[in-house]
C-alpha cells in the first residue's frame, strides 16, 4: 500500500539521518523563535521544513525519512518550547485522512489539503457509517450521482466525531448500484460547508454526545475531490481503515495499573469498608487480567520494535474492550450506594473520550462502546479467526450480487 | 464434623395463576397505552420523578397501591405472587412508578406495624391517596443491623439522615427506622418534615431522594423487635419482589433483541441467522427461563412464609441468579443492538441503568451469596 | 407423530381408568403370585395383562389407556412385591426402539419384538452414530444395498452402549446416495448375532468403556426387518430421538443438593482445612446455579403436570452439562492433593454411568461427556435459537446436493 | 488512607531470543521423534514412569539435565529463559520425563545449598547420571510455611511423610525439607533410604510418589534462613516456569483443535466455518497470547532475579492466568473434537489431565491470587 505508512520501518530512500533532522529542527527554531512566532505561523513553518511528518514525502511536510527520525524532531521541537499541532484534536485528519490522501490523492489535492490539515487550520472528519451500514461497511446507501463535472450526493452518515468543528471530510458514497457492493463505491472528500451538508449531534447512553449524525441532501462534490478512481472507493477507504487499526492497537509501554484498574484498585485502597471476599477475589481476577494485557500490548510493542510484528495486536481491542467493560461494572458494585449515583446527565459536546475525569457510573457506560466503535469484538473475533488461525469463512452471499438485489 | 444440610422442602406453584395472568394482561395494557419507551424517554429529564396520571390508573384504579394490603385495611389482599407479577410488567416497561417503593417496601414495613397507628396510613395507601417511603437507603439488604443513622427522641423528634431513598420523592409519609429511646423503632412521619434532596441517579428511571430530619415530629408505629421484624420482612419482600422485576427486564431485553436481530441484515443476511449470535442469545434464553422459576420460587415462598429460613433463602436464591442475570440481558442488549443500543434515543441504555442500579439495591448477588452461606451451612474459610 | 407417546397427557380413547388399571394388577397378582412366580414367567404374564406400559395398544402390552395411569400400576404391583424389568438395563428397548416399533413397524414386528424386548430378555442397542456423522447424523456413511429379498449393510457405529450384550439393534444406513442426504436413508432392525457384526469396547478417558464400536460387515437383513419404508429412515429416526430427548430432559422432582453439587458440598462441610475465601465464593455461585436448575426442573415438571408443557425442557440438558463440568471441577480443585489422584484407570465395563459411586477425577472427566453425548451444547444452541427463538437457520448447503457430491 | 501502589519497573523482554529458539528446534525434534503420542499413550499404563532413552538424550545429550546449573557445576549455565522454552515443548508433548522435579525443583534447590554438599550431587545430576526429586507435595506454593512432615534428629536421620512427590520415581536422591534440631533445614537423602509408594495419578503422565522415611540418614545440605530462601527459591522457580509448561499445553490443544476443525466436515460445511466455534477458538487464541506474554515476564523476572518481590509477582500473576488458560485450553479441545475427544485413544485426555493437575500443581490460581493480593497491596476484606 504505497506511502500508507503503516508500519514503522519503512521511510523514503532519501537517506535523511538523525543529524539532518536535528540540524533543520534548530534552523527551524532560529528562523521562527517559539517565543515571538505565532502558532498558526510557526506550524506552517515547520510544515514547510519538513518537520511536520518526516516520512512524509519533501514539499508535503517531510522529509522522506525514516518514520523513526520523527522523535527526533518532535523532541528537538518540543524542548525549545515549541506548539504543537494538538494531535488529539485533529485525530482524524492526521490518522486517517492524511495517509490516504498521500497515498490515492492528486498532486492537486495533496498540495491543497496536507498542510493545513497537519496545521489543526482546517479540521477533518469521517463519513463512513451508516446506520444501516455498521459492521457491513460495504452495504453503505449514502448515493452519489455524476452531474456534470460535480456528483450530488444524498444520504445519512453517524458515529461521525468532530463533524460539527470540521471542515472537510472523508465521504464514501456508492456510485454504482447494478455491481457487487464492493464495486460500487466511490471516495471523496466533502466539503462540510456545503449547504447540503446538517450536523446533528448524537446524544449517547452517557449524556453527553461526542459524535453526530450527518445528513447530507443534495451535495455538490466536484469530481476533483474524488479521491482514487471511480468505483475503487472501498480499496481506498481499506487504506484508511488500516490506519485506524493501527492506531488503536498500537501505543507504547505504560506503567503497571494503567487503564480502568486504576480507580477501582485506587478505590479498595482507599476505602476499607467497601471490601467484601467476594469483590476482593473479582478484583484480583481483574487485576491479573489488566497486567497480563498490559503485558501482552509490550510484548507486541518488543515485537514492533525489532521489526517482526506479529498477529498479537489483533486481539488487544478484543482485551480491553472486556476488561474495560468488567471493571468498570465491578467499580459500581463496589461503590454501593455511591455506585447508584451519577455524575450528570446534562448534554455536552467533549473533544475527545476520557475515561478518567468522570465517574464509575460514566466508566461503566462509556465502555459499552468499547466492544462496538472501531470495529465490533464479533467482527474482530472473525478477522482473528480467519486471518490468524486460518479459519474458512462462512458461506457469503452477498459478495457475487448487485447491490440493488441484497435483502435489507 | 459432617454438618446435615436443610431438608429439601416441597417447591411452590411456579407457574401463573389465571388471576396472575388477567392481572398481568390489565397492567400490560395500561403501560401500553401511557408507558411506552418515547414517554419514559421523554419523562426522564423533567422535574417529575413519575407520572401521575400513570400512577392514578395503575395504583388506584386497578388497585395496585394496594395490591398487598389486606382487604380489612382497604386494600387487595393480593399475595406476593401477584405483586411479582405486577412487577415483572413494570421491569419490562421500565416503567416510573412508586409500587417497589410504596406498594411493596413501605406497605409490608406498615403490615408489621398494624397494630399500632399504621391502618390509618395503609389505608390511605392502599387507596391510592398518597404514597409512602421506606427510609431506608436503597442498598440495605436484609440481614442488615437495624440502621442507626436517625436518632428519636423521648418525645419521639427524629433526627438525621438517610441517602438514597426510593420513591420519597412525591411521596406523603416517610416510615422511618431509628434508633429511639428504647432501641430500634420505626416511625411514621409527614414527608413535609422533612428536607429531600434529589441526587442524580444512575437509574433515570427510578429517582432517589436523601432525607434530612432535625426534631421531625414522628409518630411510632413499632418498637423493639417489632420494628425489627417488620423491617426485615420488608427488605425480604422487596428484595425478593425486586426480583420478578429484573426478570421482567431481562425478558424484554431479551424479545428485544431477538426481534431486531431477526430484522436487521448486514452482509446480506439477517444478523440472527449469524450463529454466534445465535448461541448468545440461546443463552440468554436459558438464563431468562431460569431466572423465572428461581424469581416464582421467591414470590411463593413469600406468599406461604412457612419456614422463615426458607423464605430468607428463596430470596437470597432470587437475588444471587437473577439480578446479574438482568445485567447480563441487559449488557447483551445493548452490544447486540450495535451502534443504536448507545445512543440515548434507543431505550436499551434504561433498561442497562435499572439493570445495574437493581444489582446493587437490596443487596448485592454477593451480598446474598454470603448470607446463603449461613442459611445452607456452607461457611466461609476461616481466618 | 402416530404413537410416539412423547408428551404425557396423550393415550387412548379406549376409557380405561385408574380403578380397571388396579383391578388388572390385582388379578394378575393373584394369578400369579411375585412369591412362588418366576421372574420371566411373571413379567410376561404382565406383558400380556396390558400392565406393562398401559398406553401401548391392547395386545402389545398396553390398555390404549392414559399413560399417566402407568404409575397406578407400578404401585399396585412394587407394593406386593413384584419383579420389575430392571428397566435401566434395558432403557434403549424401551425408551427408544420401542415407540419406534410401535409407530412404524408392521404388525409381525410389533408382535415379534415387543414383548421380549419389555421383559429383558432381549436387549436392544442403538446403531445411529458413525464416526463421521455426529452432529449431522444425517451424513451417514453406513451402507445398506439390496440383495435380493436382503440387505447388505456395510459400515461403521461408534458411541453404542449395550452393544455387547444386546440382541438386536435399531440401525440406520444409507440406501441410496444419489438423493440428498436426509432422503436416502432407510431404517432397520439389525440382529446383533449376525456373524458379521463385530463388536469392540470403546475406551473413554475416563478408562472405562460404556460404549462400543461396531464393525458391520457384509451383514445381511431381511427386508422383513425394515422399519418404515425405503428412503423414509430419516423421519422414523426423528421419533427414535425425540423420544430419547424426552427421556434426557425429563425426570421428577429432585431434592435440594441433588446431583454434582452434592459431593462437593459434602466436602466443603467436611473439610474445612480445606476451604478458601475464592473457593467459597464459587461453591456459592455454583450452589446457586444447582439449586436454580433444580426449580426450572421442577417448573418444566410442573408444567407437564397440568399439560402445557413449555420450550423450557430444551434447556435443562444445556444447564446441566456445564453444572456438572463446573462442580466437578471445582471439586477437583478444592481437594488439592487429593484431586491429583485418581481412583483406578483398570478399562471395565460399567452397565451405567455412576456419577456417585467414583471419586472427583471421575466425575470431572465423566461430566466432559454431557456437552457431547444426545446432542452437542452447540447443537442444542442451534435448537433453542431456531425453534425457540425464531432465529433464521444458518444459509445451508447441503440439503438439496446428493449425498454422495457432499464435501467430507 | 491511601497507600501507594507498587512501582512498575521496567518489563523483561518478552522475546525469544535465537539461542532460545535453537534450544526449542532441538527439543522438539527429539521430542518428535521419540515422544509423540502414540508412544505416549503406550508407555502410560506401564511401570515405566518415563521413557530412559528419552530422557537420556534430552537429559544427557541435549544437556537439559543441568540446564539451570552453572558450569563451574558441570552445567549449562542457561537462565530460567531457556527452562521455560523446554517446557513449553515438553508441555506441548505431555512429555513424561523427569525434567520439572528434578532439572527445575531440585537443581533449583540445591543451588540454593551450594556452599554444603550440594555441588556432589549438582554434578551428578547436571551430567545426567541421576535425577533428584525436592521431597514436597507436588501443591507445595510459593510462601507456605516450611513443612514440618519429617523431623530430622542430631544425626541427620529423617522421620516422617511427604505425599505426592513428583518424579521422586526413579530418582537417585531427595533433597528433604524437614524440622531439624536448629529449625527449617534441607537434607539429601540417597532414594534407597525412603520406602515410596505410588499412588494412582491423575495425571498419567507425571506419577507421584508417597515417601516415608524411618530413621533414613540424611546430608545436612542447609539450614535456618538459607534452608528457607532454597526452598522459597526452587518453589518460586518451579511455580513460574510450570506457567510455561502450560503455555505448552495450551498452545498444542488451541494447534490441534483449530487443524481438526479445519479438516472436519458436518452439514456438508468444514466444521471450523461455523462462527460460533471461530469465535470460541478466536478467544482460546486470545487467552494463549496473553498467556505468552505472562509466562515469558515470569520467565524473565526468575531469570534476572533483581527484586525478590517481582519475582513473586511475576511468579503469581503468571500462574495466576496461565492456570486456568491451560485448562479452558484442554476442556475445549476435548469439547470440539466432540465424541473422539472422549476416547482413550486420541490424546487429548492426556493433555486435559497434564491440564488440571497442573492446575493444582505449586499452588491454586487462587492461592497465587492471594499472595498476589499481599504484593500489589490490595488487602482482603477484614473479618
Amino acid at each position: 500500500m504505497p506511502g500508507a505508512g503503516g508500519t514503522g520501518s519503512t521511510g523514503g530512500a532519501g537517506g535523511v539521518g538523525a543529524a539532518e533532522v536535528r540540524e533543520r529542527a534548530r534552523a527551524l527554531l532560529a528562523a521562527c523563535p517559539p517565543r515571538t512566532t505565532g502558532r498558526r505561523d510557526f506550524l506552517r513553518a515547520r510544515f514547510d521544513a519538513g518537520l511536520a511528518w518526516v516520512h512524509f514525502p519533501a514539499g508535503l511536510g517531510g522529509l522522506d525519512a525514516p518514520r523513526a527520525l520523527q522523535a527526533v524532531a518532535d523532541a528537538e521541537l518540543a524542548a525549545a518550547g515549541a506548539p504543537d499541532n494538538d494531535p488529539r484534536r485533529i485525530g482524524i485528519g492526521l490518522g486517517m485522512a492524511a495517509p490516504t490522501i498521500l497515498a490515492y490523492g492528486t498532486p492537486e489535492q495533496r498540495a491543497r489539503f496536507l498542510r493545513p490539515l497537519w496545521t489543526g487550520e482546517e479540521v477533518w472528519c469521517q463519513l463512513f457509517s451508516e446506520p444501516g451500514a455498521g459492521s457491513d461497511l460495504a452495504g453503505l446507501r449514502t448515493r452519489a450521482v455524476r452531474d456534470g463535472g460535480d456528483w450530488v450526493v444524498d444520504g445519512q452518515k453517524v458515529w461521525t466525531s468532530s463533524a460539527h468543528t470540521a471542515r472537510w471530510a472523508i465521504l464514501i458514497a456508492r456510485t454504482d448500484p447494478d455491481v457487487p457492493k464492493h464495486r460500487g463505491i466511490t471516495y471523496f472528500v466533502c466539503d462540510m460547508t456545503d449547504p447540503g451538508v446538517e450536523v446533528r449531534p448524537l446524544r449517547q447512553i452517557t449524556g453527553e454526545a461526542e459524535f453526530n449524525e450527518v445528513f447530507l441532501t443534495g451535495v455538490r462534490i466536484p469530481d476533483a475531490h474524488r479521491l482514487g478512481a471511480v468505483g475503487d472507493g472501498w480499496r481506498v477507504a481499506q487504506a484508511t481503515l488500516m490506519n485506524e487499526r493501527v492506531a488503536i492497537g498500537g501505543g507504547s509501554a505504560v506503567p503497571r495499573e494503567s487503564g480502568m484498574v486504576g480507580p477501582v484498585a485506587a478505590t479498595w485502597r482507599e476505602r476499607p469498608e467497601l471490601r467484601t471476599p467476594e469483590l476482593h477475589d473479582r478484583l484480583l481476577r481483574l487485576w491479573v487480567d489488566a497486567e497480563v494485557a498490559r503485558l501482552t500490548a509490550e510484548r507486541v510493542r518488543q515485537q514492533m520494535a525489532v521489526g517482526t510484528p506479529g498477529p498479537e495486536g489483533s486481539g488487544l481491542k478484543l482485551s480491553m474492550a472486556r476488561l474495560n467493560q468488567q471493571l468498570s461494572g465491578l467499580e459500581v458494585e463496589l461503590l454501593g450506594e455511591q455506585g447508584l449515583r451519577y455524575g450528570d446527565w446534562t448534554m455536552v459536546r467533549p473533544g475527545s473520550v476520557d475515561f478518567y475525569g468522570r465517574d464509575a457510573g460514566y466508566r461503566y457506560l462509556r465502555a459499552k462502546g468499547n466492544s462496538i466503535e472501531g470495529g465490533t469484538s464479533e467482527i474482530l473475533r472473525n478477522i482473528v479467526a480467519e486471518r490468524v488461525l486460518g479459519l474458512p469463512a462462512e458461506p457469503r452471499t452477498d459478495k457475487d450480487v448487485p447491490w440493488k438485489d441484497l435483502p435489507r | 464434623m459432617t454438618t446435615a444440610k436443610r431438608p429439601s422442602p416441597a417447591v411452590p406453584d411456579l407457574l401463573y395463576s389465571e388471576v396472575e395472568d388477567d392481572l398481568r394482561a390489565a397492567v400490560r395494557a395500561v403501560l401500553a397505552d401511557r408507558c411506552g419507551p418515547a414517554a419514559v424517554l421523554g419523562r426522564i429529564e423533567t422535574a417529575e420523578p413519575y407520572d401521575p396520571g400513570l400512577w392514578k390508573v395503575l395504583g388506584a384504579d386497578l388497585g395496585l397501591a394496594g395490591l398487598l394490603v389486606p382487604e380489612e385495611y382497604g386494600g387487595q389482599g393480593a399475595s406476593a405472587r401477584e405483586a411479582a407479577v405486577v412487577l415483572e410488567e413494570l421491569g419490562g416497561a421500565v416503567a416510573p412508578t412508586p409500587f417497589l417503593g410504596s406498594a411493596v417496601l413501605a406497605a409490608s414495613a406498615l403490615l408489621g406495624c398494624a397494630e399500632a397507628g399504621a391502618p390509618d396510613l395503609l389505608g390511605r395507601l392502599a387507596a391510592g391517596e398518597v404514597t409512602a417511603a421506606l427510609a431506608v437507603p436503597l442498598t440495605a439488604a436484609p440481614g442488615d443491623a437495624f440502621p442507626q443513622g436517625v436518632r428519636a427522641d423521648a418525645a419521639g423528634r427524629l433526627t438525621g439522615r438517610v441517602t438514597s431513598v426510593v420513591d420519597a420523592l412525591g411521596a406523603a409519609a416517610l416510615v422511618v427506622p431509628a434508633a429511639g429511646p428504647d432501641g430500634p423503632a420505626l416511625y411514621e412521619v409527614a414527608a413535609d418534615a422533612a428536607a429531600l434532596a434529589a441526587p442524580v441517579s444512575l437509574d433515570l428511571t427510578r429517582p432517589l431522594a436523601d432525607l434530612t430530619l432535625d426534631g421531625a415530629p414522628g409518630r411510632l408505629l413499632a418498637a423493639g423487635g417489632a420494628a425489627r421484624a417488620a423491617l426485615e420482612r420488608a427488605l425480604l419482600t422487596g428484595a425478593g419482589l425486586l426480583a420478578s422485576e429484573q426478570l421482567g427486564l431481562a425478558q424484554w431485553c431479551l424479545d428485544e433483541t431477538t426481534g431486531y436481530l431477526k430484522q436487521r441484515h448486514q452482509f446480506g443476511r439477517v444478523v440472527g441467522s449469524f450463529q454466534s449470535l445465535k448461541h448468545r442469545l440461546a443463552d440468554l434464553w436459558l438464563e431468562v427461563v431460569s431466572a423465572r422459576a428461581a424469581a416464582r420460587n421467591a414470590a411463593g415462598a413469600l406468599a406461604a412464609w412457612d419456614d422463615p429460613a426458607e423464605v430468607a433463602l428463596a430470596v437470597a436464591v432470587a437475588q444471587a441468579y437473577v439480578s446479574p442475570a438482568a445485567v447480563h440481558a441487559a449488557e447483551e442488549a445493548v452490544q447486540l443492538h450495535g451502534g443504536i443500543g448507545m445512543t440515548w434515543e434507543h431505550p436499551a441504555h434504561l433498561y442497562l441503568k435499572r439493570a445495574k442500579a437493581d444489582e446493587i439495591a437490596l443487596g448485592t448477588p454477593g451480598r446474598h451469596r454470603r448470607a446463603l452461606a449461613g442459611l445452607v451451612d456452607l461457611p466461609a474459610a476461616a481466618g
